[in-house]
């Protein structure tokens, strides 16, 4: 396996009683790059996002970051390897304020023992409020998170990611339900992670897409359709009929 | 309600009731302080209830378990202490009913009087009764934590496992008769003698040695809670799998509460022995563990002063009831309608009231922003809700 | 074998009597009824009170045993359930109120006694229903002599059990019922009454619990507590077999019943019983979600 | 005062309080029947009634409610053994006195507790010799509820039961409360047995003899002779499905004596119910107060120390005849009974001793009555491991 | 067709919605606008009366829905596709789409042509599981299913969000089908004013639970698209 690379995929594929979602995909993403995941509904990029952090569990190939395998390993072990993942349908504790949403996620070290005092370090909390500050949420800071709505919602979680610090960051239609403007904004914060962290991106919306993309893997039932740069995807005739439609990446 | 006058208030409703049961004494006699004891030690179990089911968000049908395997502990130590073991003719004590059940000319000795009596002799030692008294419980639920949250298992399916595991051991110490007295139980104990004081459970300070416990595990079970790793365990409770993708090790948190929560009910277990002088298999039957379940959901489950009160409360009102001659045989209708009543009105119980009671005073208090709606004239979608 | 086999076969057709209707309230609504073995209690004390009053046999006291436990079921969702859909836990402890409530109804004849009023056939004691004579004695099957009233349980067992699984899974009222455990809001928004579905949910599986009331009166003794033990068993089965599922509650009621009587066969019945317990702890260990359950994603 | 407060503990409620409302109210109406007759030291004897619940927890705290608080001499109660030790504590350590009114298995002997119930001496002595002579059955199915009394009763029949020239081909326990008997009376059916002794408690007595009929077994052929089984599970399980078994206590309601059927009556029309039945905990209840009136009176004061003091050698002439408290341990001497279980659901009394019979709650243990285990003084433990 | 007057609407105590008026005419597109957390979602689950409670008028032809249960004002046909496309996981495709039918005044139960039509892929598939669909597939399973309730109003909330760009043309030109040809009143909500401006007639744009601004689509200009709904 090559140093540089931060996530590797080889042959991975899981069959749900004889159906393949993710079939044989292979991909490499250096370290600090950002990967765009494009692909029909059900095309199975949320599945193989799934099989990286270990909530699904592949029925062949293996997954490394770095040198590391964690193929098919628990998804704490995951996590701690280093993945973070946001998820299509927003996933937040939903009956802890938005705060405490942000400062369990702000929690290094992960065992019992280790936390059992009372207090975070000063620096976890100017981390909080400087999140809180950015994601647009210290109004509702000390609401519980289950009265966010679903754009809200989108925000605290990428917050609480950004705020785990992973090497890699899975994020799975992050900007779903959000305002151009919030899309944007959306964008700026992405391409500031670029380099620093290495990111998997899924999303169906190729203005987002556009602003932050470098590389593209496009799936397809399962398998990968095509590779390449946007302007590349954006010419490939079968990415268009299966995806992309009259518009193209604009 | 701004986060540090929610706080003031939580302290200072803390500091009401550790006043509360310390001047208590001032004011009842010896039975009502023997009595109340008792109604402390059930809500050291509302404490260990709130925690693992308020905090943790598992529900443990088989706290009793724990209490039992507590009491039992200290129990066995009690009967070995007490003189009337030792007057059997022979030299080391042995608990009466093994005699009993002994078969003839089987050897009048600790060790091998009836099958299984050697796990007996290590509670001559006082000190080891009541080390197990807390451990047993600890490694029970650690053992059965392990495994079924290694597993996954959650909500109503943990209930039931706890539930089972109760009725099972139940059915043991049942069975058991031998060594443990059968369904009888154990009574005809010492008092527990600490420095050559015995506390004789009628007096003040078997009531101060119970509260002052209390208080300790009351504080320190706030202070574990409120730890970084409580707020992890809430966050559990909440989506067990988010906790998971950032890299909490699950289990871990859920077995470590769990036995924290099992080893306060051992706790209690013990210094029920202490001022009820006996142990009984039906500390094991199911309808007590679903009681003190009852009780922390009456007293409001996630707030451990909050099941704490309701356990002594509900206790309370229920002997008031009951010795209400009116009442002898109504009284328990009577307490069945209060449940009712409270879940439905009162869903967080009375700690969730209290909360929203001063919430709603304090927003008098600052008028202008923020203050709650009115409720007058809404339609009210039931669908909604 | 076959009459250890037929023990085990009846076992666990009065375990699937009482957790039918369980397996509909809990199962299909998300209420756990504690009350539900007082239902049972009700409907057995129906089976008293109607040949006291009416001099009918259990044939007849079924169908008035169900109406009556499912008119009270209507009133009990009405006044406590309705408000706590969606709050599984409190459901428990209002219902465990509401038990305490109605065995105490019993106990204390309705309050009459209070009056100085008894109603025959109820108060404390104990009560009991006479079997028909054609259910008294055994009967032959398979060459081996059988109890013929636990022939019979068997029997309106596989009635009741092929009726609720036909009403809810082949008719739309069925798929209401369904449809409104998984999202309540989004079945109301696609038109359905999910309060007199639930109502009507609710008072079906308190009239199974009426007719299970009753055929439990021909060989238990019937009194204000005979209920709370069999809430127990009947949780056990329903949550053994996997929430939700009908399939999954028959299954789990044969297994258990099966295991406890071929054990105290050849055993005793207190083992039987700690295997019993022991094969719960052990299935819910391995399937943690109970033997039958749907996976999603 | 004019007043003698005394504790009545039984459960009220829960799911002992079917027999055990029936032992409250015979207390009632002893204490009535004695305060209508001018009391007791010319002072009216005031019940307090408490409810234990039918939980031994409960039981502890009232016990401790009525003797701490209330300051009662004497209480009246309990029902089962495991309600009796929870409260035996209490008794003992603050000196109190406990009457109780039930058959148990011994092997307790305290100087806080008056027994007026039969210990097994005074129900298998004559039983088990009846049981293998008169009614000709030498093989034995023994079957209980499991806990302790039902063991200890076994235990003492196959001492009998060998002494008589009989055999036991199995000794076989049903959870307590458990009613589920398809497998056990299968078992029954094939043993090679020709007589059950059951000592089965509570409900699943009920649940079993129906079970009996409904596979097809006959009293006549295998009859069930019970340690146990009352009027009141008869009248419970319906008499049909008894008819031709048989029990032993030193009290039926079927007892043929003006005084019990007068004392039948009274207990009906105090209880205003025309079909309750009387039974022996119950008669026992009932009597055990008037012994209680006889100590007092002559001790002249009613503290626990003089009424204890005094108890020993009291007589009565209670529904089951002539009974009386040994001074020598505390327990009762009564007659013991056989009856056979008839359609209408009342006893027929086969066979009675023609005396009453000495208690010997250590009679398991070789216990004589000239070699007496428990004393005036408590138990000897030098007779214990011979 | 669809109007709202002097709504307020509530979850629990927290007052979401103040004084929201609106009106959808009959046969026409209506888009609502705003940023996140702002009401819109808020807006639709009070008009299927799913929050905790509301004051005010809702009207549908004329006719007050304002005291009706939810199941009685999707009977009155209201259909609502909500932003979670809250699907029943267990359900087959089939079950999904037919739940739509207890909202129907002839209690007819069958799969609707037009929307086998529109989504192939749930046409082929009728018989998995709604729950182990992709989050695009469910969005299409969600509309199928308002569609199968025959519905005189539809309720959109954010259709095309977490869908393929093709598929997001398709769908985009069929809520213009429903709308021009079986003259379906719609109530959208969207983040995509392109799409917004092209298909509705009107909009409002809603900000902190209040209405701010309404008018014919030929009003939305730049400026108050910028206003609104920036950052
Ligand atoms: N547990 C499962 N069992 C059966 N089929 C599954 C399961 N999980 C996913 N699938 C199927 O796998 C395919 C891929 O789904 P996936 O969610 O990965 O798609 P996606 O690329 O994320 O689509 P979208 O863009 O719509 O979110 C779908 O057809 C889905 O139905
Ligand atoms: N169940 C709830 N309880 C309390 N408050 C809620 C609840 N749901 C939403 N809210 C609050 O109501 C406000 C409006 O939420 P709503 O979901 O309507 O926003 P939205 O405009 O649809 O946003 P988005 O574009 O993000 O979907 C938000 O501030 C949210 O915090
Ligand atoms: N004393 C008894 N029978 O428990
Ligand atoms: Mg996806
Ligand atoms: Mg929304």
């Amino acid at each position: 396996m090559a140093n540089k690379s931060a996530l590797t995929i080889d042959a991975l594929e899981v069959d749900f009683s004889g159906f393949k979602a993710v079939d044989g995909v292979s991909m490499v993403v250096e370290d600090g790059e950002l990967r765009v995941l494009l692909g029909a509904n059900g095309a199975g990029k949320t599945t193989l996002m799934d099989l990286i952090s270990g909530k699904t569990k592949s029925t062949g190939g293996r997954v490394f970051v770095g040198d590391t395998e964690i193929t098919n390993a628990e998804e704490h072990r995951i996590a701690r390897a280093g993945i973070g993942r946001k998820f299509q349908i927003p996933s937040v504790f939903r009956e802890l304020t938005v705060r405490q949403n942000l400062e369990v996620s702000s929690i290094k070290r992960p065992g019992v023992l280790a936390n059992l005092g009372l207090r975070f370090s000063s620096s976890q909390r100017e981390r909080v409020e400087s999140i809180l500050d950015e994601m647009g949420l210290v109004d509702v800071a000390n609401e519980t998170a289950g009265a966010l709505s679903h754009g809200q919602t989108q925000w605290l979680e990428l917050g609480m990611l950004l705020i785990q610090e992973p090497q890699i960051l899975l994020l799975d239609e992050p900007t779903a339900g959000m305002t151009q403007a919030e899309t944007l904004k959306t964008s700026q914060i992405i391409n500031r992670l670029k380099g620093r962290h290495t990111l998997v991106v899924v999303e169906h919306d190729m203005a987002f897409v556009r602003q932050i993309a470098e590389r593209i893997t496009v799936m397809h039932l399962g398998k990968v359709l095509a590779e390449g740069r946007i302007e590349d995807i954006e010419t490939n005739e079968a990415v268009r009929e299966a995806y992309l439609g009259s518009g193209g990446i604009h | 309600m701004s986060e540090t006058l929610q706080r003031r208030l939580e302290i200072l409703a803390y500091a009401t009731f550790i006043a509360v049961i310390l001047i208590l004494p001032a004011f009842a006699d010896i039975f009502w302080l023997n009595r109340f004891a008792k109604y402390l030690v059930y809500g050291m179990l509302g404490i260990a209830i709130a925690m693992s089911w308020g905090y943790s968000g598992i529900l443990n049908l088989g706290q009793g378990l724990f209490f039992g395997a507590g009491a039992y502990m200290l129990a066995m130590s009690l009967k070995l202490a007490s003189p009337t073991s030792l007057a059997q003719g022979s030299d080391t004590p042995v608990p009466d009913f093994m005699l009993w059940n002994a078969e003839p000319g089987a050897p009048t000795d600790l060790c091998c009087i009836t099958g299984g009596s050697w796990l007996w002799m290590p509670f001559q030692w006082v000190g080891f009764g009541a080390f197990m008294g807390i451990a047993l419980p600890v490694l029970l639920a650690f053992t059965i934590g392990t495994v079924i949250f290694r597993q996954r298992i959650s909500g109503v399916f943990v209930a039931i496992i706890t539930l089972a595991t109760v009725l099972l051991v139940r059915l043991l110490v049942i069975d058991l008769q031998p060594i443990t007295n059968g369904f009888n139980g154990l009574t005809d104990l010492a008092w527990l003698t600490i420095g050559g004081f015995e506390f004789d459970p009628y007096l003040l300070a078997t009531y101060y040695l119970i509260a002052g416990i209390l208080i300790a595990v009351l504080i320190g079970a706030r202070l574990l809670v409120a730890t970084r790793a409580g707020l992890v365990l809430q966050a559990i409770r909440d989506d067990s799998n988010r906790a998971r993708y950032l890299g909490f090790d699950v289990p871990k948190y859920q077995t470590f509460f769990f036995a924290v929560s099992a080893g306060i009910a051992g706790l209690a277990g013990m210094l029920y022995v202490i001022v009820a002088e006996f142990a009984s298999p039906t500390f094991m039957d199911l309808t007590f563990s679903i009681t003190m379940v009852v009780w922390a959901a009456v007293g409001g489950r996630n707030s451990l002063l909050g099941a704490c009160i309701g356990a002594i409360l509900i206790n309370t009102i229920e002997a008031s009831i009951s010795e209400t001659e009116m009442f002898v045989e109504a009284w328990k209708a009577i307490i069945g309608l209060i449940f009712v009543l409270v879940v439905l009105f009162l869903p967080r119980g009375l700690a969730g009231f209290a909360q929203d009671a001063s919430a709603w005073v304090v927003g008098r208090l600052n008028r202008g922003e923020g203050s709650p709606a009115s409720a007058v004239g809404q339609t009210r979608n039931q669908a909604a809700e | 074998m076959v009459d250890i086999l037929f023990i085990g076969l009846s076992l666990g057709s009065i375990l699937l009597l009482i957790a039918l209707g369980l397996s509909i309230t809990y199962g299909a609504m998300g209420v756990i009824n504690m009350a539900h073995g007082e239902l049972v209690m009700i409907g057995a004390y129906t089976a008293v009170l109607a040949g006291i009053y009416l001099g009918a046999n259990i044939f007849v006291a079924m169908p008035l045993a169900f109406v009556a436990t499912a008119l009270l079921g209507w009133l009990i969702e009405a006044v406590v359930v309705r408000r706590l859909y969606g709050r599984l836990l409190d459901t428990l402890l209002a219902t465990w109120g509401v038990a305490i409530l109605i065995q105490q109804a019993v106990r204390l004849e309705l309050g009459l006694t209070f009056f100085g009023i008894q109603i025959p056939g109820l108060g404390p004691g104990l009560q009991n229903v006479s079997v028909p004579e054609i259910l008294s004695g055994t009967v032959a099957i398979f060459g081996e002599e059988v109890n013929a009233y636990r022939t019979f349980i068997i029997f309106v067992t596989i009635v009741l059990t092929v009726l609720t699984w036909w009403i809810l899974y082949r008719t739309p009222i069925g798929t209401q019922v369904r449809a409104i455990i998984r999202n309540p809001q989004m079945a109301a928004a696609c038109g359905i009454d999910v309060k007199r579905v639930n109502a009507m949910t609710f008072a079906y599986g308190s009239g199974l619990a009426g007719v299970a009331g009753v055929m439990m009166s021909g060989f238990k003794t019937v009194f204000p507590d005979m209920g709370t033990p069999m809430v127990v068993d009947g949780f056990l089965v329903v949550v053994v077999g996997g929430v939700g599922s009908l399939l999954g509650t028959v299954a789990a009621a044969g297994l258990l019943g099966e295991i406890n009587g071929v054990f105290a066969s050849v055993t005793n019945d207190i083992l039987a019983r700690a295997v019993v317990f022991a094969t719960v702890i052990l299935i819910l260990i391995l399937k943690p979600a109970g033997l039958f359950s749907f996976k999603g994603r | 005062a004019d007043e003698i407060e005394v504790g009545v503990l039984f459960s009220q409620t829960g799911g002992l309080s079917i027999i055990e409302k029936s032992l409250s109210d015979a207390t009632l109406m002893a204490i009535d029947e004695i305060n209508s007759a001018g009391g007791v030291l010319g002072k009216q004897i005031k019940p307090l009634v408490e409810d234990g619940a039918s939980d031994p927890k409960t039981f502890n705290e009232k016990a401790s409610k009525l003797i701490i608080r209330d300051r009662v001499p004497t209480v009246f109660g309990c029902y089962t053994s495991a309600s009796r030790k929870a409260v035996l504590p209490v008794f003992e350590k603050r000196r109190n006195l406990l009457f109780y009114p039930t058959y148990y298995e011994g092997f307790e002997c305290s100087k806080n507790v008056v027994y007026t119930g039969a210990v097994p001496n005074q129900q298998l002595s004559n039983f088990i010799p009846w049981i293998i002579n008169t009614l000709g059955k030498k093989k034995f199915f023994i079957v209980g509820s499991n806990y302790i009394y039902p063991r200890e009763m076994a235990k003492v029949s196959k001492i009998l039961i060998e002494q008589n020239g009989g055999e036991w081909i199995a000794d076989e326990y049903l959870e307590l409360g458990h009613s589920e008997w398809g497998a056990m009376v299968n078992k029954i059916k094939s043993s090679g047995c020709d007589v059950v002794l059951s000592n089965v408690v509570g409900d699943s007595v009920v649940a079993f003899y129906r079970e009996y009929k409904n596979q097809g077994i006959s009293q006549a052929d295998l009859p069930i002779c019970a340690t146990v089984t009352s009027e009141v599970e008869i009248a419970a399980m319906g008499a049909e499905y008894a008819a031709g078994s048989y029990t032993s206590f030193p009290y039926f309601q079927a007892i043929d004596t003006p005084a019990n059927h007068a004392f039948v009556e009274r207990y009906r029309k105090f209880v205003n119910d025309p079909k309750a039945v009387t039974h022996h905990a119950m008669a026992s209840s009932y009597f055990q107060v008037f012994l209680w009136k006889q100590a007092v009176e002559k001790a002249g004061e009613a503290t626990p120390e003089a009424i204890v003091a005094n108890v020993g050698g009291q007589s009565f002439d209670a529904p089951d005849g002539k009974v009386t408290v040994e001074a020598a341990n505390l327990h009762t001497a009564m007659t013991p009974r056989i009856a056979q279980w008839k359609a209408d659901g009342q006893g027929e009394i086969v066979e009675a001793y023609d005396h009453p019979v000495f208690p010997l709650p250590y009679v398991a243990y070789g216990e004589t009555q000239d070699n007496l285990f428990c004393t005036a003084q408590g138990l000897d433990t030098s007779k214990l491991n011979q | 067709m669809l109007a709202l007057r002097d709504v307020d609407s509530f979850y629990g105590s927290s007052h979401v919605l103040h004084q929201v008026g609106l009106e959808a005419k009959s046969g026409e597109i209506l888009a609502v606008l705003g940023r996140n957390g702002v009401g819109k979602t808020t807006l639709l689950k009070t008009i299927m009366g799913l929050t905790s409670s509301h004051t005010g008028a809702i009207e549908v032809d004329g006719a007050s829905i304002s005291e009706m249960q939810t199941h009685q004002r999707a009977r009155s046909g209201i259909a609502y596709v909500p932003q979670g496309r809250e699907i029943i996981p267990d359900f087959t495709i089939r079950q999904n789409i037919l739940m739509g039918c207890f909202a129907r005044k002839d209690g007819k139960r069958a799969v609707p042509e037009l929307a086998m039509e529109l989504f192939p892929y749930l046409a082929d598939n009728l018989n998995r599981p709604g729950g182990v669909l992709s989050g695009g597939q469910q969005q299409q399973l969600a509309i199928a299913r308002a569609l199968a309730a025959d519905p005189r109003v539809l309720l959109l909330d954010e259709p095309t969000e977490g869908i393929q760009p093709n598929i997001v043309e398709e769908i985009e030109a069929i809520i213009v089908r429903l709308n021009k040809e079986v003259g379906l009143t719609v109530v959208l909500v969207e983040q995509n004013v392109g799409f917004a401006r092209q298909a509705a007639q009107g909009f409002v744009l809603i900000e902190k639970g209040r209405v701010a601004e309404a008018g014919p689509t030929a009003e939305l200009t730049d400026d108050l698209v910028q206003k609104h709904m920036a950052v």
